[in-house]
Formats: C-alpha cells, structure tokens, sequence
C-alpha cells in the first residue's frame, strides 16, 4: 500500500513523528523502556503485541498525554503540547464518554477544533453509522456505538494524525469493514495513522509498516508484507502464531 | 417535655396563623440565604472546578486551606464584615451595616469556601475520569471548567443545598452585621436566638421547626425542578 | 424618606419588650423609625465608638462616663432604673429565700456552695454582681461558681438547667419565660438597684450621627410624655422600668 | 461439540434457563422486542449481531440485572433472584474494577460466593495469566489486563451459568486461545456458557448453538453446523459476510 | 482599621503566651469537634451509604429529607438536647446538662444529616458505576455498603472535613447545653462569642484567627496522612 502515498512526498516533513530514549516509569518498573522509534511520515503504521506490552502506553507518549520519564517525542522536529494535540487526534481503547448526548459529545469535541457547525457533526455521525442516535444520552450507547461515537469525534476532527486503540475491538464484522475503508481514506487523504489492534488480520489489511513491542520495548519494525511473511524475531513468530512466549506470564493452557 | 409538647403546639399555632411581620421574616431568610447561596456558588462553583482541573505547584496547600475554611466560624466572619462596614471601617460610607446586603455579604463569605471545597471533591472525581480525553481535545482551562460543570450539574445540586443549608441556619455572623433590627434585618435565625434569650423555648423550638420546613421546600423544589427537568443527555 | 435611627442597646431592654412598647408611640409621633440593635454592654458600647449608632442606651454608668469624657458621647442622661433580684429553684437548698439584705444572701450562698450562675461577661449586670460579692468580702469561685460567659437569658436558661441561682434585673426575669420552678429568692436591696443612662453619640466625632433625628428621640424619653410611657409598661401586672429622669439635666444639656 | 455433554444428562433439568415474551422498553423504543428462548441445558450457546442488536441488554435481562418490561426469564422453572445470581457470573462488556488492587478485586468477587481462601484467587489469577500482578491497582490495569481479572473472577467463583459479553474483544491472539480453551473446559465441567462474540472464527470454534439477534428481536436459533454453513435468513448470512444489511442505518463506505 | 490591626496584633500576641486557660479551651474545643465528627461520621455514613445503594419507596423522600436537615438551625439543636437534658427534663437524671457530653451530642445531631447528605451524593455517583457487578455478584446491602464506603474513602475525606468545620465553628447549639462555663465548657467558638459580647472585637478575631489555626492543623494533618498512606489498589 505504499505506493499510496507516493503522491504526497512534499508533505513528508510535516507529518515528521519520532521519539528517543522514550522510558515511561512507575515506582521501579519500566512499562515503556527506552524506546526509539521513526514513524513513517504517511500511511498507517500498526503497533502490535501482547496484552500489558505497553501499546496503549506508547500511544499515550506519542500523543502526549503522559509525560516520558526520560527521553522525548517530536513532531515536526518541535516537543509536543497541546496546540500540537489540535492536529492529531486520538480514540482510546475505553472511550471516554461525556453525560452528554450523542450529537452534544461530537460536538463538544469538534468545537475544540473550532468546527461549531452542527451540519459537520451530523455528517461525522452519519460516518460511522449513527444517524438517528443524535439525541440519545451517550453513555447509555451499547458498546460498539460508543466506540463509534469515538471514531466519529477523532475522524470528523480532520487530524493530521490519528492514534486509533483497538477502535474496531467490539465492532460488528460489517462495521469493522466500513471502519477500516474509513481509515484507508482518512489516510489516502493524508492523515497519519498510528493504530494497535489485537486483530492480525486487520492488521494486514490496513498496514504499511508494523511495529512489535514487548515488555515496553521495540522489538521489530518492518515493512507489513514482510512482516507478516516472516518476523524477524521468534517473539513476533509466535504472537502471529497465537502462541505464547515462554518467557512470559499469560494464561495457563487448561 | 409533656407540658413543653402542648407548648409547642401552641407555638406552631400562633406562628401558623402568620401576621405580616412573621411572613416578612421568612421572606428575609429566604432572600438573605438564597442570595447568598447564588453568590457563592457562583464564586465557588468556578473556584472548585478550577481546583478540580488543574495542576500546579502549591494546588494541594489550596486545597488544604480551603478544606480548612469550612471550619470558618460565623462569629469571626460576622467580625471581618462587621470591622470593614462599620462607620469607622474602611468601606463604611457605602452605610451597609445593619442591612440584608450586609448579611449577604458575610453569608457569601462564610459559604464560598464551602462550596468550592466540595464541589472541588466532585469535580475531581469527574475530571479524573475526563481528564486524557479533554487532553486529548488540547482543551485549555476554561473549557475543562465549563464541560465538568456541567457535567457534574446533578451532583453538584447536592453541594449547592447544603450551602444553602448552611447560611438558612446559621446565625452569628447574620447578626453581627444584620443586628437582628426588627422590620429590617430580622431573620429566622435571628428570631430564634432571640426568642431562647428571652425564654419562650417552645416559641423558639415552633420556629425552628417552621424554618425546617422551608428548607424542606426549598429541597423539595428542587429535587422536583431536577427531576422534570429534562435529563435527557444525563447518565 | 430615610428618617431612621440606630440604637445600640442591651439585650435585657430588648428582650423586656420595653421597645416594642416604647418605638410605636415616638415613631407615630415624630415619623422618626428606630432601630433597636441589642448585643451585650460591652460590645453596644464598642459598636458606638466606631459610630455604628446614633444613641446608647444601656446600663452600666462608669463605662457610660467614660464614653461620654473619651468624646464619643455628647452627654448621659438617667432615664430609667429598675433593681436586681437573685432568683432560685423553689427547693432553694441555700436557703437564702426571703432574704432582703444582698451581702448577707451571697455569703449564704458562698458558705452553702449553692450552685450560683454568673454571666461573667463584663456586662453591666455582671459588673454589677461583682461589686456586690466584693461588698460582702467574697472571692467568687470554685465548682459551685459557673461562669456563664453570656447574656441574661441564656445565662437564665443555664441556671434553671442546672439549678443553679442567678442574679438577673427584674424587667428580664418577669418577662422571661423558660422559669421553670423558679422563684424570686432575694429582692428588695438598695444596693441592687440598676440605673440605665441615654446618651447621644457624638456628632463630632461621628459625622454619619443623625443629631436631631437622634436628640429627638433622647428628648422625648426624657419628656413627661416619655417617661410615662416607661411607667406605664407592664408585664403579668407588674411594672418594670421606673422612669426617673431628671427634669434639670435637659438644661444642663441644652 | 455436543458429544461432550452426553454425560451429564442427569442435570439437564438443573441449568434448564429460557424465556418467555421478554420486552426491554425505555421510552417509546422496544429495545428488546418479544423475546421467546429456550437455552440448550448444556454448552455454549453463542449470540451474535449487529453493533445494538440488543445483545448485551439480552445477557443481562437473563442473568437478571434488568427488569423486562413484559415477559419474565425463568431459570430451573423459577424467576431470577439475587439468589439464583450467586449460581451465575458474568463477565461485562467494559469491566467494573474496583478502585482495590487485582487481587483485591478478585477475592471480593469470590468472598460473594463464600469463596474466601486466598489460594483460590491466586489460582484464578494464574489461570487467566495475570500472576505476578495481584498487588497493582488494577484500575491501571491494561485493558487487556482488565479483561482478564473479569474473567478470573468470573471464572473463580464456579458458576452454574456463565454469561461472557465479548469477554475477549480486547486480548492479544494467544491469550484469545487460552481463555477459550479455559471456557471450553468449563462447559466441559458443566457450566452453562452464553456468551456473545464479533468474532466470527470464535463462534464457530466455541459455539455449540448460535443465537442470531437483530433489532431487539430473534432472527435464528440454530446448531452451531448448520447455522455457519448455511444461515436461513437474509440478515445472518448478510452478518457472517461481514456485509451490511440495507435496511439498516451503519457506516457508509466512502 | 489600622489601629485595629496593631490591636489585633496585640491579642494574637496576648493568646499566644499561652496560659493554661487557653490551651485547655483549645482542648476542649478539639475534643468535641473530633468526638462529634467522629460519631457523626459513624452514623451518616453508613446512613448515606445505605441511601446511596439501596431503592426502596420514599427514599427520595428521605435524601430530600436529609438534605433539609442540613439547615437545622444550631440553636434550635441545641434546645432540643437542652430541654431533654435540663433537670425538668425527661434525662435530666443522667446530669449531662452542661457537660463536654452534652455538646457531644448536640453537635454530632447537627452534623449527622451533613454528613449522610453529603456522602449519599458521593457514594452514589460511585455506585453507579459498581452498580451491576455488584447486582451480578449478588450482594447483599451490607455488603454493598462496606464496598462503597472503603471504594469512596478518599472522596469521602472531604465530606469528614466539611462536618468537622462544621462542628469546629458551630456555637449556638454548644452555648445552649454547654453553657459556655469557664473551665468546663468553654471552647473557642464561646469563647469568641463571649469577647464579642464584651466589645472585645480584636480579641474576639484573634481567637477567631486561632481557631483557623488549629482547623487548618488539624486539615493538614488528614491531608498528610491521606497522601502518606499508601494509596495502594486505589486509583
Ligand atoms: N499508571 C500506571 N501505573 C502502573 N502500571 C501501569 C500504569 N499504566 C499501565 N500500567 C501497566 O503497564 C503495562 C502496559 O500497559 P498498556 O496499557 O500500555 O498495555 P497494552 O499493551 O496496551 O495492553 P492491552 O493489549 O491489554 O491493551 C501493563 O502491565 C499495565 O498494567
Ligand atoms: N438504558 C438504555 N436506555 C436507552 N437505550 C439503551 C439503553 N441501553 C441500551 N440502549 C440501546 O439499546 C440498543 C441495544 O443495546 P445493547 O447494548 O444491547 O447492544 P449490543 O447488541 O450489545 O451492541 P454492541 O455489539 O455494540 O455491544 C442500543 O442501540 C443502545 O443504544
Ligand atoms: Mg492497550
Ligand atoms: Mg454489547
């Protein structure tokens, strides 16, 4: 899918993401330890990994919401701050949900943006399959439609970057097909995305590059075909497999 | 306590069947306390919300100084105004003392940290769980005030009665500055103190009881305001 | 419009409901409102100095002198008297019921330990009470002496709670009405008379002193008109205040 | 799969769970419309749907934490109670953690069931691979991780009828395995498992029979075979495809 | 105002001599607020807890109830437990009157309905997130409670506080069945109503600036054990 972005080259500086020595630390642990990592300026890049991995956590740096006990992230060769949090966006693997109804919560995050135009909303809603909710106190959504509603702020934000948390996790099958040709758009349009997701096959289908991180650190990042075709790394290997790593502490096989 | 019954029913009857200066004393109360539970939400409400979103050096000394300032005394906030009012104090040519504007303004004073300490608490609990999507949103302080304001504007109904309970009960600081003037400044409050000093304990108990009753309807519109309000959007 | 004027009093004159007798008929007569503020002696004084009044009216004359020779006042004027009594429960276990001479009663109750309720706030009763123990060469003081520490009827209040005597001025103790089984036990005492005094506050230093609206009011408690008023007041049948103003003092004022 | 229950015919009639005429209203909206159901005794039955089918209001009506509008749900021929919830857990859709630490969390859970040996929370924790994390305050909990003390807990307390709501949308693949494989073992044991999944691969690995709801309404109960093979409605085979049914409002592709 | 700040500073330096009268007010004046906090928590929050988790016909009728009571008027508490505890009363023979007991109860009373109002507001915005795993688990109310009260317990803090200022500043019930008697019953706020009474303004606000004091001591000290505890499991 990389010949996608050929068209966009000159815009390759802005999109310019990057962190060094990246360590996130709490009491002694190292949840996030000493990570460097170059995104490809366009396209989709995945981060994939086990359970507690620490995907969620990096997420959180790369966006800036969490301070990095050392090291630091750079977009567009500048630190992060909150005017950068204007151009990105981020939808969280729980969403947070405003006692708001669903049209007040979409509206309340595109206001942020400056987009007070209640048409704009409307269409973001319709986007992601919520026509007809508008009115609906959000936090009674089920699930999956709350998940949307997420979806719809982050996208209907028109980001430069968009950090997605497994955003299709509790989709339908059908939806999850509709999410994904979104996000192909978005970033066809482009848009940066940064995603995890705990679905392999997803992750095929939408990424250019992916990024396999274990116990807070990079452990390969490769182009998606190869990958998926042949990990370099035996931890890779086997979480592509569904196997778990002997090394670690998952679920005893009963 | 038999005799102290039939006392007060006695006393219930007489206040029932109102004359005018009784319903001009209810009529102060109401307009001294909920005025002054208008002002302070409106100071605290802001403060608490301020306290609840942000993060900065010296933020957990506030909160320990406001938690503090709920234990302000009446007396000495009675004090504070009455000293500034007076005739012989700074602002005493603006000739408050000895008016409900006067009480207002040491009741606002006495309940402000109130409300800012326990709506900060709430708000608190709120933003916490708010706080990464609204950084996330890049939003700067004012937003995050208005949006957990809002949000939390059921619980926060809570911290409003309660000071408005505060100021309808409270007296020493009402008559310090009000100076329990009859036709003037004389509230519930100011009555009932009077009327113990003077030993008509039942008639004293008969307003206590009157004035709980207020408060009871005051409550009790406003749990009905916030329950047929529309909670759509709520939950 | 604003025809109004503030009284600093004590709360024994409020609480007697002399006001309520007295105001109506000044105010029909001259248009002339006032307003009664009644706080302790001492505090109605102190309020006075800072000019929150346009005339005292309370008794303790040596405090009243020297707010007249410090300059706050214009000058004092007798206007009324009434006397102490020392009431008791009807048990009356010190035995002092009936007495008349007062030195003679407080060492009774001194030597009987008989629960004795002062309200040791400086006030002019209080000062009162305690020129009479000194009078009869009694130090106050020990378990059987409570210091009350408030006004009149609070301090009434607590003695009829815990049995114990209290000296009160006749107006407060026959309009009180929390008397439980108490009785009058010593009365009748020159030494236990009380002189209330009139005094306008000075406009000189005062400049927010209604001087004519205040000296009107002066001048009609004085009047014939004033002090029959005074006389006339009665609770349960019985008169409180005896007016005894002096017809010459208004010349030496005047 | 069904083989594996022919062993414990004998308690057919213990987990027998059906429903008659259940109707989930707020407002106007019927969000659950008429529901009869009759559960298969033993296995897993496995409901699947759209994003607000009403699948998670469905779980919950049967395990009893709403009240139906109309109809009743009856478990061993009597309606639900608090009671009958101490034979039955469920793992919820977005987990309710407590502000304790994991093992905390986990040992209220089973201390509602008398289970009060800390052996036995250690061990649950093992099985769903969170050993090593019992002292964490699992509100900071990965959401994976989250997910997994939901189902120790649930899985810890033995349940006759364990309801699972999308119990592993957010786990890496090879904890997927291991908990279905702890899931297979518990029906194996006897416990009654309805759960609803968006994974496709899931269901069909799991699922004895399929259960497929659509709009507060039952479209088709069937065999797990036959369902996967060949869906009789329109609508199921349109939700195996991963298509969108046309008369529904959901994402526009674009 | 100027001369009355140096008078001010006369007095706070005056009271901080210490005599021993001082401190034992101070004493006292700790004791029945902690003592009233203390009890009143015991009882309003397992009351709020209970309001908070449970649904039953009329409960809105009491939380509306409860919130009123937040307006019970000091005085009128205290003639209440007055006219119980007084010798012609129907506990007079316990002898309570006019002891630090009596104003124990007369406050733990008043702040009772604070607290429980306060803490149903807390605990069930709190429970409204456990609500279903709690259902699912089965749980009994008693149960239900202790989770909620230990889940809150940080929340919860702030409404302890808000009683104990309450309690700390409160004179008109405490002056009734206390009887401000020196070196029995005198506590700070009497102390400052009786300097007030005495025209001793500046003493009465230095009295009232120690007060401040010791609440802020006392709000520091919950703050710093609250962050010196371990907050272990609790975010
Ligand atoms: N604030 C925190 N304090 C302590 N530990 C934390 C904190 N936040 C996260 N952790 C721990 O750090 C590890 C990584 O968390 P993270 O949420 O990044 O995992 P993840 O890779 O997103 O996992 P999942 O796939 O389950 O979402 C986890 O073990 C988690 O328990
Ligand atoms: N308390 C409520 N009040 C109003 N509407 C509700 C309420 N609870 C759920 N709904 C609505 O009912 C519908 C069904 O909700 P439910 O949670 O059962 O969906 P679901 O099938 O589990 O969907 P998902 O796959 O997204 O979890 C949804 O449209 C939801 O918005
Ligand atoms: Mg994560
Ligand atoms: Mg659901």
């Amino acid at each position: 899918m990389l010949e996608r972005t050929g068209a966009m080259t000159g815009t390759v500086q802005r999109h310019a993401l990057y962190c060094r020595g990246l360590v996130y630390q709490v009491g002694e642990r190292r949840l996030i330890d000493g990570i460097d990592l170059d995104f490809l300026p366009f396209g989709i890049s995945t981060i994939v990994g086990y359970n507690g991995a620490g995907k969620s956590l990096l997420l959180r740096l790369l966006h800036g919401l969490l301070e990095p006990s050392e090291g630091a992230v750079l977009w567009n060769g500048k630190p992060l701050s909150a005017k950068a949090r204007h151009h990105q966006a981020m939808v969280f693997q729980k969403p947070v949900i405003l006692r708001r109804t669903v049209l007040d919560n979409l509206r309340f995050a595109l206001a942020s943006r400056g987009i007070r135009d209640r048409k704009q909303a409307l269409a973001a809603l319709e986007r992601v399959g919520l026509s007809g909710l508008e009115s609906r106190p959000a936090r009674l959504l089920s699930g999956g439609e709350k998940q949307r509603l997420a979806l719809g702020q982050a996208i209907g934000c028109n980001p430069d970057v968009l950090f997605l948390d497994e955003a299709t996790a509790s989709l339908d099958p059908a939806s999850v097909h509709a999410i994904e040709q979104i996000v192909l758009a978005a970033s066809a349009e482009g848009t940066k995305v940064i995603m995890v997701t705990h679905d392999v096959g997803q992750a095929r289908r939408l990424s250019d590059e992916v990024i396999f991180i274990d116990q807070g650190r990079i452990l390969e990042q490769a182009p998606a075909g190869s990958f998926f075709a042949s990990p370099s790394t035996r931890h890779a290997a086997a979480y592509l497999e569904g196997r778990l790593p002997e090394t670690h502490q998952h679920p005893s096989q009963n | 306590m038999q005799d102290f019954a039939s006392e007060l029913k006695g006393a219930l009857t007489q206040i029932l069947s109102m004359d005018s200066g009784f319903v001009e004393i209810i009529g102060l109360s109401l307009r001294v306390s909920l005025s002054a539970t208008a002002f302070s939400c409106l100071l605290g409400l802001v403060l608490g919300a301020f306290l609840a979103v942000s993060k900065f050096r010296g933020r957990q000394g506030c909160i320990i100084l406001l938690n503090a300032l709920m234990g302000l005394p009446p007396v000495v906030v009675g004090l504070f105004v009455y000293l500034n009012l007076s005739r012989a104090g700074p602002l005493g040519w603006l000739g408050l003392l000895y008016t409900p504007t006067a009480m207002i303004i040491a009741q606002t004073i006495l309940i402000t940290p109130i409300v800012a300490a326990l709506s900060r608490q709430v708000l608190e609990d709120l933003h916490d769980e708010y706080r990464e999507h609204f950084a996330s949103l890049g939003l700067g302080m004012p937003a995050q005030i208005r949006a957990v304001l809002w949000d939390g504007r059921y619980s926060l109904i809570t911290v409003a009665l309660a000071a408005f309970g505060r100021s309808v009960a409270e007296v020493g600081a009402v008559i310090i500055v009000g100076g329990n003037i009859e036709h003037l400044t004389r509230v519930m409050t100011t009555a009932i103190a009077l009327e113990t000093s003077k030993g008509n304990l039942s008639l004293a108990v008969a307003l206590g009881i009157v004035l709980l009753a207020i408060a009871l309807a005051v409550n009790a519109m406003v749990a009905s305001l916030r329950l047929s309000a529309s909670r759509l959007g709520y939950a | 419009q604003d025809k109004s004027i503030l009284v600093q009093s004590t709360t024994s004159t409020a609480n007697s409901g002399l006001y309520d007798h007295l105001l109506p008929m000044f105010t029909g007569k001259s248009g002339i409102t006032v307003n009664v503020v009644a706080v302790g002696t001492g505090q109605a004084i102190k309020n006075a100095q800072n000019c929150d009044a346009d005339v005292l009216l309370v008794h303790a004359k040596a405090s009243e002198e020297k707010f007249v020779s410090e300059g706050y006042g214009v000058q004092r004027f007798d206007l009324m008297y009434n006397d102490f009594v020392i009431v008791g429960p009807a048990a009356d276990p010190a035995g002092v019921k009936g007495m008349n001479d007062v030195k003679a009663a407080l060492t009774k109750l001194a030597e009987a330990k008989a629960p004795f309720a002062s309200r040791g706030d400086d006030s002019g009763t209080h000062k009162k009470e305690m020129s009479l123990w000194k009078a009869a060469g009694i130090e106050p003081g020990g378990e059987w002496y409570r210091s009350t520490g408030s006004g009149m009827g609070a301090t009434l209040n607590a003695g009829v709670g815990m049995g114990a005597y209290v000296m009160t001025d006749r107006a407060t103790w026959i309009s009180f009405g929390n008397k439980g089984d108490y009785e009058i036990a010593v009365e009748g005492d020159e030494a236990m008379f009380n002189q209330y005094g009139v005094i306008l506050v000075n406009p000189e230093k005062c400049s927010s002193v209604k001087q004519a609206e205040g000296q009107a009011f002066i001048d009609w408690l004085l009047s014939a008109e004033g002090q029959n008023a005074i006389r006339a007041y009665q609770v349960d049948g019985q008169q409180l205040f005896f007016p005894n103003a002096d017809p010459g003092q208004m010349k030496k004022a005047g």
